[in-house]
């Protein structure tokens, strides 16, 4: 029932707004449609904790720790960037940057995309899971090129062509897994595909199979998680689109991107009993981390900057999820829970920010504090936070990753170190000459959305100074069942 | 603690107090006789200082209380320091309550005061003496501080009396670690008093000047301790230096009628003697640039440490 | 689940608590300069008076105390502890934070560049990380408090953030800050030695391999060391101190540099149990270092804050040799000689707190009454502002190690210790260890030089600008501040022995050594050990005093008392002027000369037909040079190798995906 | 190799003929022409599966080859070629790697590829498991087109290849995928194509071309 309103609600709020997604009221509408989804996620969570995991439809769907406390997770960001979206897109309505039309297309993809991450979270089919990875995909790709610009059209084409030709990869590495399992399971029927029962036989899969199977998961996956070499469509798809689409973009697609490729890590390790692909994850989680550190030094236009930060915290949570092991994994979802929160608030602040001073070129933006106290305050707290500064929940996590790759892989502790440092470098001495300093740029005459920002960071915070122990029981739920070396 | 150590303590400061201008008299006759000059009396210091006290003292305009203060405070650790060395015995009172750090302690307050002073009317000499007589200071401090450490270590305390009963004792022979810093206290005793070659006592008004500059302002009764804090300065390096390298005379435990008898004799030949071989060391060396100074000192601390480490070499 | 019961500890949760609200009600009315100047913060400095109180009594008291709090990650509660060697760094913390915050109470004044109530909460955020670094008994709650302290000063820096030079300051500060905390995380990672317990006490218990423990050594002394501003690390400091509001430059100055040192001896001597000798040698050698360069560059600063803060570098540089000093001869068994060691360390954090707090307050009056940080244009501000004057009078002779005063107390100690430097089983240590103390000596002389030249620059002499005849001597609230830790400077210089029986109780807790009291006179100070080695400071003032009484008395009897009062002689030439004295540089100028190497000189010298010739002369540290702006060019040309991988061609980005893909299949066949 | 049955004979002719047709493809720079390959692979792809269906009595392999005829043949090619008309795109510049290179680089892939299906064929059990190594070829090339490609059109054409090879990969290694996921498959790639459509006008009306070039300002690299 609360599995049918979740993923019924965005369908039709989609419909919807596709007919009526240019009307006065439409943003009040898309945000009452997310509301109503964060609702449903709440009641399915709440069944989740009274009844344990969950089959349903068929086995079609299956329901544990891992994926429910993401369902909540992306049902609640899509509310708050819902709410966040309802100003903004007017402003920017105002602006004459958007035509009713295409906030009609923006509303009622929003849904679709809310839809499509929400059924590859709940699936249990990785064929299905797989539909809906491109699905998201193709309802983001007309989002991106929103504003037609040259810049964001050459950002859309990117984001379609190196997401659909990886997603490509994860199909045939769909396939492989499907054929491996065939000969277990019998070679015929859905149940090949689900993947309960592939998590139940993973034992007796053959494992050269479903080595090759994992490296095309991991690289058509991996794409869209945005690892280096693979990452090159992030940047520009997170900087040239409308901030709330940034906001989801790296909020929220990311993290089920991720949650793909772990699902079939576990399978494969499973089958494999080698070190593989955790090293492959621990390779491609450390080179992101460097790389964007790195990047992070020469970027000019904010979204484009904490798109990189995105790309070098999706490593790091790779990179744990590669050590493996139940404080490793912990200290990853963790790390997708404040990320994805501290992310998308910083960019809502950014979106002000840029919307204040007329521009996305950082070396335009000053004086914030001055400027709004409270978009100055929030560029810099989230920016703290997303660095890993406690009391922050981000330091959290990186203080169990930090700490277990010190004990277990100590050759990584240094390169880790020496980016974190990098990066810190990087985007603070971009956001303090943003936050503080004087400015010459006029005040807005509306006043900023900022409840969700503050709630993002609010969260964040406790989350750095006390985990719930329900939420704790979660993670090591999940943690539990990744599992890992 | 028996009553004649009272009694004795009391003396040594008397003594010290007393005998400081007279030998700083000896010293210039000395000086006079090796350049062939007709010497002044022995008592010329006492009278200067009788004159000096007579007189209305004059203060600047710009001088703030610091400035009247100083004197006193310099005069006052000096003699506090006159009373710390045990110049005839080991077991006095004072002695006890401050060993050789403490005293060069002591040297650096009165330096700082006296700086401090010459600073506060802010004239272009007053200034120039202090940042001089700070250079010299921040120099001969430690080479004076490591003098003391071959001391100590040979006799492992770093307080004088310990120092000067175990040398006076005669367990130890010639050391050359003591031989060493023996060497660079000299130059620092030359250095500290503004004697030549770092200083000229007897010149005013000269760019080269240090202790003068400093005191230029002052008149009357303050340069007369002024001057008199100067004359205690000498006399106690001296002193140190008997208590360190010549100890002996000098009563050691508890004091008698006999060890005073004795030390006091004692004492005077010494300071005789080192009247003489300071006189001597002036004459036959000329004074140095201000800049070549740091150089002199450098060397003193050089051979200080020097010492320290053949003291370690050859004794550990 | 916590058991609330009055205890010491409880007390002290408390008052961090109360910190925490006063900051928190200076939003009540964030404009509002009375409310946050004469009630919070006075209010703020009462809490910190308690807990100077508290933390003196459970030092006294000598026992250990736990505490529970149901916060932090899931299965790590936080952890807090109350033993001799934290109540020791609270009771610092609380006496000195007092004079401070009463005085901040009368400094902070309306465009101070934030809100007054703002100040208010991150002053006392600031405040309260520091107690809670101190209580502290896991590393996640330690690590907590830490960034948050450095979070707080990081703001409370960038106060006037208008000014680009404030801005730079603050971001070196928080990147160092942020580079040291990441370097302690790893440290605890090593620490907790597999166990996955990061309670302080699992800590303890570990057995590390001595490779593992010798890492998370270095890594502590390089994570604590960059906070203390230990060469080379340090260069955060001398931008963020003077950057700061006094009060708060006071606070790191004084106290938060004091934290890390806590660190130091928590995980050096603490956490790792019994150190190994030869790590003693890093600290001793970086604290020597430390020493000489922080005064060097004291000596040749025009600018006062700066000074100071180089001046901080200096002692802190004593302190680390003080620790250096005390591993090398616990790890070769001499306990008792490493209790004197520890004890000349801890006694001149204390010290140092109180001092240079006094002096950074003292500036931050004269700054208040003259606007001026330049030393070129101060002078003679004895007769405008005698308080300030004659209260920093006393922090500049304690600072220059002078008797009866108690910067003296904790040098002589330190030197007692180093004289057991024979009794070491190494050899070439034994030969190593005089030429630290050369230098530690070499240090205190120089320190001297430098005090004089602050005091007497800025105080002394003659005004420099016309301006100065319009400075006012502070408030009531900062004369208060000041006596406080003037009277501090006074009573640790003359009570040393009292101070150290207290002390004993760290010593016992960290070495299991206290140090014997050899004399049987309370005014005498004989600690060491089977040496006739004494100091009475109490018998130096007694002395002095009774020979100037005398004096006056007999100069008053015999001869007279006129007094004139006349212009100062100016040789007959006529003119004196100001501009005669010595200025800054002129005052520096011996020292620049001597060691013209250490230093990275640009000067402009006037051409000889200058109508009007200036001279002006800068110095940086060469360290920049030689070792940071390589480092981010580094950075940089790296940065620019990696943008080759982003260059905007489709065809490229696919071709990445294809090898990616190609390799790791022909790996995936491989195993 | 000699007694085979006929239609298995004809499954592998099929086979090669799919591989035969992305080599044409690769070497191919007229795109109207291209289109057609695109369609001629369709219909053999369709053709595969119809045999497939009509041996194994599959009743999901019959829906999935009309849905190809239906899809791959018939309306994709119509789309493409009416875009083409609309849009004046008819040829692509020189590829970035000259043909001869593309055709070795072509070889090598095929020798990797088999190489990389040797433990699948091996595992599994359709009778048409030979073909895997050329279904993994087939992408594996389409891949390679993609990379050498200038033109937009081109390398769609590429893309929709390379979905062709993955079908055929599921075709020949398991008889096809579950009904519900080929359907999500055939949903997707219609959406794609259409969400392309649009693309490629609002491409156009920006830079008057469909030349990628104009698609590289966004870079780090100066």
């Amino acid at each position: 029932m609360e599995l049918l309103l979740l993923l019924a609600l965005p369908i039709a709020g989609a419909a919807l707004l596709g007919v009526i997604g240019a009307g006065r009221r439409a943003p009040e509408i898309n945000a009452a449609f997310s509301l109503g989804t964060f609702l449903a996620s709440c009641a399915l969570t709440a069944r989740v904790i009274r009844h344990g995991d969950l089959l349903l439809a068929g086995e079609q769907f299956f329901i544990d720790p891992f994926n429910v406390f993401l369902v909540t997770l992306t049902a609640f960001v899509g509310l708050t960037t819902a709410l966040f979206s309802r100003p903004y897109m007017r402003v920017e309505l105002d602006h004459g940057r958007l035509t009713p039309g295409r906030l009609r297309l923006y509303h009622s993809m929003y849904q679709l995309f809310m839809f499509t991450m929400l059924l590859a979270l709940t699936t249990n089919n990785m064929g299905l899971m797989w539909v809906a990875m491109e699905g998201a995909t193709l309802s983001t790709v007309l989002l991106v090129t929103l504003y037609r610009t040259p810049a964001s059209l050459e950002a859309g084409w990117k984001y379609f062509i190196l997401c659909g030709v990886g997603i490509a990869q994860a199909l045939f590495g769909t396939i492989l897994l499907y054929v491996a399992a065939g000969k277990v399971l019998g070679a015929q029927g859905v149940t090949a595909l689900l993947w309960t029962h592939l998590d139940a036989v993973k034992g007796q899969l053959e494992p050269t199979v479903l080595a090759l199977a994992f490296v095309f998961l991991l690289i058509g996956y991996g794409t869209k998680v945005g690892l280096v070499p693979l990452h090159s469509w992030l940047p520009d798809a997170h900087a040239e689109g409308p901030t709330p689409i940034s906001a989801v973009l790296s909020g929220l697609l990311l993290n089920v991107a991720l949650y793909a490729v772990v699902r079939s890590k576990v399978l494969v390790e499973g089958s494999l009993h080698s070190e593989l692909p955790s090293m492959m994850l621990m390779g491609f989680g450390l080179l992101s981390v460097v790389l964007a550190a790195l990047l992070l030094w020469r970027q000019r236009d904010i979204k484009r900057l904490f798109a990189y930060s995105s790309i070098e915290h999706m490593g790091i949570a790779t990179f744990a999820f590669g050590m493996g092991g139940p404080i490793a994994n912990f200290a990853a979802l963790l790390h997708m829970t404040v990320h994805s929160l501290t992310k998308s608030s910083i960019f809502f602040t950014a979106g002000h920010a840029a919307q204040k001073s007329g521009t996305q070129l950082m070396d335009r933006i000053r004086g914030l504090i001055t400027l709004s106290p409270t978009v100055g305050w929030g560029l810099m707290l989230g920016s703290l936070a997303i660095l890993g500064v406690p009391p922050f929940g981000v330091f959290t996590s990186e203080f169990l990753i930090l700490t277990t790759a010190m004990r277990t892989q100590p050759w990584a502790a240094p390169i880790l170190l020496a980016a974190l440092a990098v990066a810190f470098a990087g985007i603070f001495s971009k956001v303090q000459p943003m936050v503080f300093g004087e400015t010459n740029a006029r005040r807005l005459p509306h006043a900023p959305a900022l409840l969700p920002v503050f709630t993002h960071l609010a969260i964040v915070l406790l989350l750095g100074l006390y985990i719930p122990p329900y939420l704790a029981d979660w993670y090591r739920a999940a943690a539990h069942l990744i599992g890992g070396p | 603690m028996r009553a004649l150590d009272w009694i004795t303590q009391v003396l040594e400061v008397v003594a010290a107090l007393a005998a400081a201008p007279a030998f700083l008299g000896w010293l210039n006759q000395c000086r006079a006789w090796l350049q062939n000059r007709r010497a002044p009396s022995l008592w010329l210091p006492y009278r200067n200082l009788h004159k000096l006290f007579h007189k209305e003292a004059v203060i600047a305009d710009n001088a703030s209380s610091l400035f009247r203060i100083a004197p006193y405070v310099v005069f006052g650790a000096m003699v506090l320091a006159a009373g710390i060395i045990p110049s005839m015995g080991t077991r006095l009172p004072l002695v006890v309550s401050a060993d050789a750090i403490a005293l060069v302690g002591l040297f650096a307050a009165a330096r700082v005061f006296m700086s401090l002073a010459a600073m506060d009317v802010g004239t272009a000499f007053g200034t120039m003496g202090a940042r001089r007589e700070m250079m010299v200071g921040f120099l001969a401090e430690p080479a004076l501080l490591m003098v003391i450490f071959v001391a100590s270590l040979i006799s492992s305390s770093t307080a004088l009396p310990a120092i000067t009963e175990n040398l006076a004792s005669g367990r130890i022979g010639l050391s050359p670690g003591l031989a060493f810093s023996a060497v660079a206290f000299v130059l620092v005793l030359l250095a500290e008093n503004a004697r030549i070659p770092v200083d000229n006592p007897a010149t005013h008004l000269e760019l080269t000047m240090i202790h003068e500059a400093m005191v230029l302002e002052y008149s009357a009764r303050h340069l007369a301790l002024m001057e008199w804090a100067a004359q205690l300065k000498l006399f106690n390096y001296v002193c140190i230096g008997f208590a360190l390298f010549l100890p002996w005379g000098v009563a050691r435990g508890h004091i008698g009628p006999v060890g005073l008898l004795v030390a006091i004799p004692a004492l005077a030949v010494k300071l005789a003697a080192a009247g003489a071989g300071l006189a001597l060391i002036e004459t036959v060396s000329a004074k140095m640039r201000v800049m070549r100074i740091p150089e002199f000192l450098a060397t003193a601390f050089l051979f200080a440490v020097l010492g320290l480490l053949v003291h370690v070499l050859l004794g550990a | 689940m916590i058991t609330i019961s009055p205890t010491l500890l409880t007390g002290c949760v408390a008052l961090l608590c109360g910190w925490v609200v006063v900051g928190l009600a200076g939003l009540l009315r964030p404009g509002s300069l009375r409310f946050a100047g004469r009630t919070l913060f006075p209010l703020g400095a009462l809490l910190g008076l308690a807990l100077g109180l508290l933390a003196g009594a459970s030092l006294l008291g000598g026992g250990t105390e736990r505490l529970i709090l149901p916060v932090g990650l899931p299965d790590l509660p936080m952890h807090l502890r109350l033993d001799p060697l934290s109540s020791l760094f609270l009771l610092l913390l609380g006496a000195s934070s007092f004079g401070i915050s009463v005085f901040a109470g009368g400094y902070f004044r309306q465009g101070e560049g934030a809100l007054p109530g703002l100040l208010c909460l991150q002053y006392h955020l600031f405040l309260a990380s520091m107690g809670a670094v101190l209580l502290a008994d896991d590393a996640y709650g330690f690590l907590v408090a830490w960034e948050v302290m450095a979070l707080s000063s990081y703001f409370l820096v960038t106060t006037q953030h208008r000014i680009p030079e404030i801005r730079r300051a603050g971001f070196i500060y928080l990147l160092m800050a942020h580079v040291g905390a990441i370097c302690l995380l790893l440290c605890f990672g090593v620490l907790q030695g597999g166990s996955w317990l990061f309670t302080f006490d699992a800590m303890r218990a570990a057995h590390l391999s001595p490779g593992w423990a010798a890492a998370a050594f270095l890594l502590a002394l390089l994570g604590f060391g960059a906070k203390a501003g230990l060469v080379p690390v340090h260069v955060w400091l001398p931008e963020a101190h003077p950057a700061a509001p006094s009060p708060v430059s006071a606070l790191m100055s004084g106290v938060m540099l004091k934290t890390a040192v806590y660190g130091m001896l928590r995980v050096g001597l603490d956490l790792l149990g019994r150190p190994v000798w030869w790590w003693g040698l890093a600290p001793l050698i970086l604290g020597l270092l430390t020493i000489f360069y922080g005064v060097l560059f004291a000596a040749v600063q025009t600018d006062m804050k700066r000074l100071l803060a180089y001046s901080s570098i200096e002692n802190i540089g004593i302190v680390f040799t003080g620790i250096g000093l005390t591993i090398v001869f616990e790890g070769s068994g001499l306990e008792t000689v490493a209790a004197l060691a520890l004890l000349a360390t801890l006694y001149h954090c204390l010290n140092h707190s109180f001092m240079k707090s006094l002096l950074f307050l003292g500036t931050g009056s004269v700054l208040h009454a003259t606007g001026e940080r330049n030393l070129g244009r101060l002078g003679g501000l004895i007769h405008r502002m005698p308080w300030v004057a004659w209260l920093t009078l006393i922090g500049t002779l304690a600072i220059a190690g002078l008797p009866p005063l108690n910067g003296f107390v904790s040098e002589w100690l330190l030197l007692q210790s180093f004289l057991f430097a024979d009794h070491l089983p190494h050899a070439f240590v034994n030969l190593l260890i005089p030429m630290g103390m050369a230098l530690v000596v070499l240090g205190a002389a120089l320190a001297g030089y430098v005090m004089v030249k602050f005091y007497g620059v800025i105080f002394l002499g003659q005004p420099r600008e016309a301006s100065l005849a319009q400075a006012h001597d502070c408030g009531w609230l900062e004369r208060i501040g000041l006596l406080w830790l003037a009277l501090g400077c006074v009573a640790l210089g003359l009570f040393p022995l009292q101070v150290i029986r207290v002390l004993g109780a760290v010593t016992g807790q960290l070495i299991g050594a206290t140090v014997p009291q050899a004399s049987s006179h309370w005014w005498l100070l004989a600690p060491v050990p089977g040496r006739p080695v004494s100091y009475g400071p109490l018998v130096f003032l007694t002395a002095t005093l009774a020979v100037v009484f005398l004096t006056v008395l007999a100069v008053r009897l015999t001869y007279h008392q006129r007094v004139r009062r006349a212009p100062a002689w100016d040789c007959g030439f006529g003119g004196l002027t100001p501009r005669m004295q010595d200025t800054a540089e002129g005052f520096g100028q011996p020292i620049r000369h001597l060691f013209q190497s250490f230093f990275e000189i640009e000067r402009e010298l006037p051409a000889p037909a200058d109508r009007a010739p200036r001279y002006r002369i800068a110095i940086r540290e060469r360290i920049w040079r030689l070792v940071y702006e390589p480092l981010s060019n580094a950075v940089e040309r790296l940065a620019n190798i990696a943008a080759r991988v982003q260059q905007g061609r489709i065809s490229v980005y696919l071709f990445y995906g294809f090898a990616t893909l190609i390799v790791l299949l022909a790996v995936a066949l491989m195993s | 190799m000699t007694h085979l049955p006929l239609d298995q004979q004809m499954l592998d002719s099929c086979a090669a003929l799919l591989l035969l047709l992305s080599f044409a493809m690769l070497s191919q720079r007229r795109i109207v022409t291209l289109v057609n390959l695109y369609a001629v692979q369709g219909a053999v792809l369709a053709a595969a599966t119809l045999l497939l269906a009509w041996r194994t009595g599959e009743g999901h392999l019959y829906l999935s080859a009309a849905l190809t005829l239906a899809l791959k043949v018939a309306f994709l090619p119509w789309l493409l070629h009416r875009l083409i008309r609309r849009l004046e795109v008819y040829w692509d510049t020189e590829p970035l790697l000259n043909v001869s290179g593309t055709m070795l680089a072509g070889l090598l892939i095929v020798v990797f590829a088999f190489a990389l299906a040797q433990p699948i064929t091996l595992l599994a059990s359709t009778a048409t498991r030979g073909a895997v190594g050329i279904a993994v070829s087939v992408v594996l090339l389409a891949f390679l087109m993609m990379i050498t490609r200038r033109k937009a059109m081109s390398q769609v054409v590429g893309f929709l290849s390379m979905e062709n090879g993955v079908f055929f990969g599921a075709m020949s290694a398991s008889y096809g995928m579950p009904m519900v996921v080929e359907l999500g498959v055939a949903l997707d790639v219609l959406v794609a194509v259409l969400v392309l459509g649009v693309f490629f006008f609002q491409i156009r009306e920006r830079f008057e071309s469909l030349d990628l070039h104009h698609l590289e300002s966004l870079k780090e690299h100066e």
